[in-house]
């Protein structure tokens, strides 16, 4: 679904070119879901801005969805089938009404009016917003202004979305809200890339890329990366609580019998080393 | 100079409009700041400056107008020569901006300024005259309103205007005016 | 006590209703505490924290620093400017000055101590979070990256050495060296007696710490006590969807004497795997 | 915060409050000409009986429609003294150095005051009985005619739009920016003026800076959602005027006209 071959890209800054991605080489399945995990400023939010031709490709060669993204005839057409949802969710609002708000993409593709009602409609009962069409999206909670961000570009009907660190502002509840519905969509069939640096987030995700100063460090199943004392040390991250604790007890003469990624493992592990 | 897409443009100039409704309301909990620093110049100038004469002149009419409607202020009476006076401001920085190339962003900004806020204070003046308050507005009345009781006004505008362009060329919110070479 | 709250409600007036943000809140903070508060979004937490600051007016009741009622006529608010630091939720987005060392001495400003005591202030502050003074010190705070501009943004409140501490929500969306960098910090300044309260909805960092937690729940005290006491209310807490740590999570799951921190929970674990093994 | 983004908008179930907009909007601006228009006795009885009645239309209360006005007895008091005693003429009731009082001076202000508090009212029935949403499409509809002059309708349509979208964040963003600058010791009382003009950087600049970062970043969710230009979408739906919209329209258009005979 997303094929990047060898995409770097350099942004200009007073002391001259600051270099944000090296080499990147990626490729990412059709109806997976990838988690690109990395600590602030290691390049993954230029990377999914790259995916969907916000920033002008400079290096390589990036596909997505079998539309090659440096050509700009297709930038249109490429954003349809390739959606994104941003961090702060009270900057991607254009309009005060719910509707509105989910109206404005099928708008801009020229949706005959007559099919928009419809498309509005179904798109807020997949993120769970039947009769909110009146509300001011002002007046969700945080958890709900994403899931309308969600139903924005669920409205075009895309191929693959994006998060980019979209729970990164939100409280754990909301949080849970929304990665609860980045699993159905990816149940329903969309390619899903979560940008984040929350190993927590990560531990949902089927693959990992871990990246660290603009270059994939490693590309694997979540299990392969996030219990990886030795990598993840190198991209400047926690491991999950779980595999903490076996490194930790490891350290102290103590094998569970494997590494645990999540808090249910970790009891299993436990209950298995009795 | 790389420009900025027209959408970013607009998208700022509907801040700027925000903004005239938002800082005469933020700063009303500070004694006498709203009626004498009139805040809802500075959005219409800096929207001038930074989108063009176009996007300063919508500005500079849809600002008041909006305030007026949301929150009574200014009053209806007072609304159009306030709007005429904000709109030159937006539409004369825009032009100037144009013209005026110094070789220094902060140079060009605050002569631009200056002749907008001169050229808004002389068109909304004779609007008064002429039209809105046709006979009562004198020449007294135009100075001691649009300047002795405006000083405090003026010199924040003076210093916040080209301190904000500053600010938001350091922050690579606008594309700088002239990039280092 | 530093801090007494007394029968303290907040109401706003919400087109024409009245709607209450806090109500009836009693309570009392001494001296060299470590407080974590926590809370869902909306639930009052940092009106709670902004009356204490004086920031706030409150609908009726008392809040009394060091004994005097901040909100009476009599009372000087700058005395409790200079007592008193607060660091807001994203507080990057309050730098505006040309350089980082303005930035930081900003709240030196109206104190009346000479040029060398404020730059010794400064100085402290910014090596405090991290940064090398003299590298830093001419940079345009604008200009830094994200996680810079926030560690500039909590030095300007350090540099004032407040007695005492309001953080909400500080290590939300910092990585997790920056953060411990930071918790760390935390520590010491509670080691040399500032009093800190802090918001966060990061149950491991509070629990790391903090030694008292507040827990608000629609406008209302519902808990107060040791971190120990508050999570060993797993229930009342996840029905207002609240977490509990890790470590006071997979204790009880594994019947292990309850701890919070993580630490505390390796422990128990090694000595109870360790005991089973001989 | 709430009450700022609906104005001064009171619900209600009247006529008023659902009277298409675009056709209020224009009504609105019959009868502005309908007041600013009295001069005599009985166009004032006109423009007054108009003003009563549709007031009555509106079922809003009195203090609702009087409720600027009430703010403002100062400023009318100001206005009336100003007509007053600087009205030149001959005949002085009463002199004393540059103030002459004179009974053309004293019916002058009375016409400002009367024509103030006609408009006063009348502005009020509008914004209480119309959200600024509806207000603004209203608009929109009414520009239209405009883009024969080639001038981008849609596209201020749309700044219009998010400008409107972006108050209640910005607010409390304000908000929030000014207690945390207080916070940090920040002051606002002092004599020297350029000093004065600088204690309100630390207020305005950070202000400015949210919202020019919320403007970029807006602009790129909207590109990624296939935004490319204002004139390029889909259209907006025709809703025709119902005709009790054009009865009002008709009857305030009759109104307008009998003024300009009286």
């Amino acid at each position: 679904m997303i094929q990047a071959q060898n995409v770097g890209f350099a942004y200009e800054t007073d002391e001259g070119l600051r270099r944000v991605l090296h080499e990147v080489t990626l490729s990412i399945q059709s109806g997976e879901m990838i988690a690109v995990l990395g600590q602030n400023g290691c390049g993954k939010s230029t990377f999914a801005r790259l995916c969907n031709a916000l920033l002008p490709m400079q290096e390589g060669k990036l596909t997505v969805a079998g539309f090659d993204t440096s050509d700009k005839k297709m930038t249109f057409e490429l954003r349809r089938v390739c959606g994104m949802v941003f961090q702060n969710p009270d900057n991607q609002f254009v309009s005060s009404v719910v509707q509105e708000e989910v109206a404005f993409g099928p708008e801009n593709y020229e949706v005959p009016r007559q099919d928009i009602g419809a498309i509005v409609k179904a798109a807020l009962h997949q993120v769970a917003l039947d009769g909110f069409e009146h509300r001011a999206p002002y007046t969700l909670s945080g958890g709900q202004k994403q899931r309308l961000a969600i139903a924005g570009v669920l409205a075009l009907s895309p191929k693959v979305i994006i998060f980019d660190e979209a729970t990164a502002m939100l409280d754990p509840m909301c949080r849970r809200e929304v990665l609860a519905m980045m699993k159905k969509l990816q149940a329903q069939g969309h390619t899903i890339v979560m940008i984040t640096h929350y190993v927590e987030e990560a531990v949902l995700a089927d693959r990992v890329a871990l990246m660290q100063d603009g270059k994939i460090l490693a590309f694997g199943t979540a299990r392969e990366i996030l219990c990886d004392k030795e990598k993840m040390d190198a991209a400047k991250l926690l491991m999950p609580h779980a595999a903490r604790v076996y490194y930790d007890l490891l350290a102290e003469g103590i094998t569970l019998p494997m590494c645990p990624l999540t808090e249910e493992e970790l009891l299993e592990a436990i209950c298995r080393f009795n | 100079m790389t420009k900025m897409s027209i959408l970013k443009r607009a998208l700022i100039c509907a801040v700027c409009i925000a903004l005239c409704v938002v800082l005469p309301m933020a700063f009303h909990s500070i004694p006498d700041a709203g009626s004498i620093l009139s805040p809802m110049h500075i959005p219409a100038l800096l929207c001038g400056l930074v989108c063009g004469p176009w996007f300063g002149l919508l500005c500079g009419l849809a600002g008041p107008l909006l305030s007026s409607q949301l929150t009574g202020m200014p009053m209806m009476a007072y609304l159009p020569p306030m709007m005429v006076e904000l709109a030159v401001y937006g539409l004369v920085a825009g032009l100037m901006m144009q013209f005026v190339r110094t070789k220094k962003s902060l140079a060009d900004v605050v002569i631009s300024m200056i002749v907008a806020m001169l050229v808004g204070r002389i068109v909304a003046g004779a609007a008064k005259a002429l039209i809105f308050a046709a006979g009562e507005f004198t020449m007294a009345m135009w100075i001691s309103s649009y300047f002795v009781a405006m000083i405090p006004g003026i010199i924040m505008h003076l210093v916040a205007v080209p301190a904000l362009y500053y600010a938001l060329e350091k922050a690579h919110l606008i594309p700088r005016r002239y990039p280092k070479a | 006590m530093q801090i007494q709250l007394k029968q303290l409600c907040l109401q706003y007036d919400c087109e024409g209703r009245k709607s209450d943000v806090l109500q009836d809140i009693d309570l009392q903070i001494g001296r060299g505490e470590f407080i974590g508060i926590m809370g869902r979004t909306g639930c009052g937490k940092t009106s709670l924290v902004q009356l204490m600051a004086g920031l706030l007016t409150p609908t009726s009741g008392q809040v009394l620093i060091d004994g005097e009622d901040i909100n009476s006529r009599h009372y000087d608010k700058t005395i409790l400017r200079g007592k008193l630091g607060y660091v807001f939720q994203y507080p990057e987005y309050q730098l505006f000055e040309t350089t980082v060392y303005r930035d930081v001495a900003f709240a030196l400003k109206y104190s009346k101590l000479s040029k060398k005591e404020v730059e010794a202030r400064v100085r402290q502050a910014l090596e405090d979070m991290g940064f090398d003074f003299a590298a830093i010190r001419e940079e345009s705070p604008l200009a830094l990256s994200g996680g810079e501009k926030r560690r500039v943004a909590i030095a300007g409140v350090l540099a004032a050495q407040p007695e005492i501490l309001i953080l909400d929500e500080p290590i939300a969306g910092l990585d997790p060296q920056a953060r411990d960098a930071f918790l760390k910090l935390l520590k010491k300044l509670h080691a040399q007696g500032t009093t800190i309260l802090m918001i966060s909805h990061n149950a491991d960092a509070l629990a790391d710490c903090a030694h008292r937690l507040i827990v608000i729940n629609d406008g209302k005290k519902a808990l107060d006590g040791t971190v120990e006491e508050v999570f060993s209310h797993e229930e009342v807490l996840s029905q207002m969807h609240l977490d509990v740590s890790f470590a006071s999570r997979m204790s009880k799951k594994l019947a292990l004497p309850h701890s919070v921190t993580y630490e505390a929970f390796v422990q128990n674990l090694k000595a109870k795997l360790g005991g089973d093994a001989q | 915060m709430n009450r700022s983004m609906t104005g001064q908008y009171v619900q209600k179930d009247s006529v008023l409050h659902k009277m298409d907009a675009r056709a209020k909007l224009l009504c609105f601006i019959l009868l502005l000409v309908v007041m600013l228009k009295a001069k005599t006795v009985f166009s004032y009885g006109l423009a007054a009986v108009t003003l009563v009645a549709v007031c009555a239309l509106s079922k809003l209360s009195f203090s609702a429609l009087t409720s600027t006005l009430s703010r403002m007895t100062t400023f009318l008091i100001v206005i009336f003294l100003m007509n007053a005693l600087f009205f030149s003429t001959q005949e002085a009731i009463w002199k004393w150095g540059i103030f002459t009082l004179s009974r053309e001076g004293i019916v002058q202000g009375l016409h400002v005051v009367a024509h103030v508090v006609l408009v006063l009212v009348l502005s009020n029935l509008l914004t209480c009985t119309t959200t600024p949403i509806e207000l603004t499409t209203a608009l929109e509809v009414l520009l239209k005619p405009l883009k024969v002059f080639r001038i981008p309708v849609e596209m201020i349509a749309l700044v219009l739009s998010v400008a409107l979208s972006f108050i209640p964040t910005l607010l409390q963003e304000a908000d929030t920016i000014r207690k945390a600058q207080i916070a940090r010791g920040a002051r606002f009382e002092s004599r020297n003026l350029i000093e004065k003009a600088r204690s309100f950087l630390p207020l305005i600049l950070p202000i400015f800076l949210c919202a020019f970062r919320r403007a970029d970043e807006l602009s790129l969710a909207m590109e990624a959602r296939g935004y490319r230009g204002a004139a390029k979408r889909t259209k907006k739906a025709k809703i025709p005027l119902k005709k009790s919209d054009l009865l009002a329209l008709g009857i305030c258009s009759c109104i307008c006209a009998v003024q300009f005979f009286l």
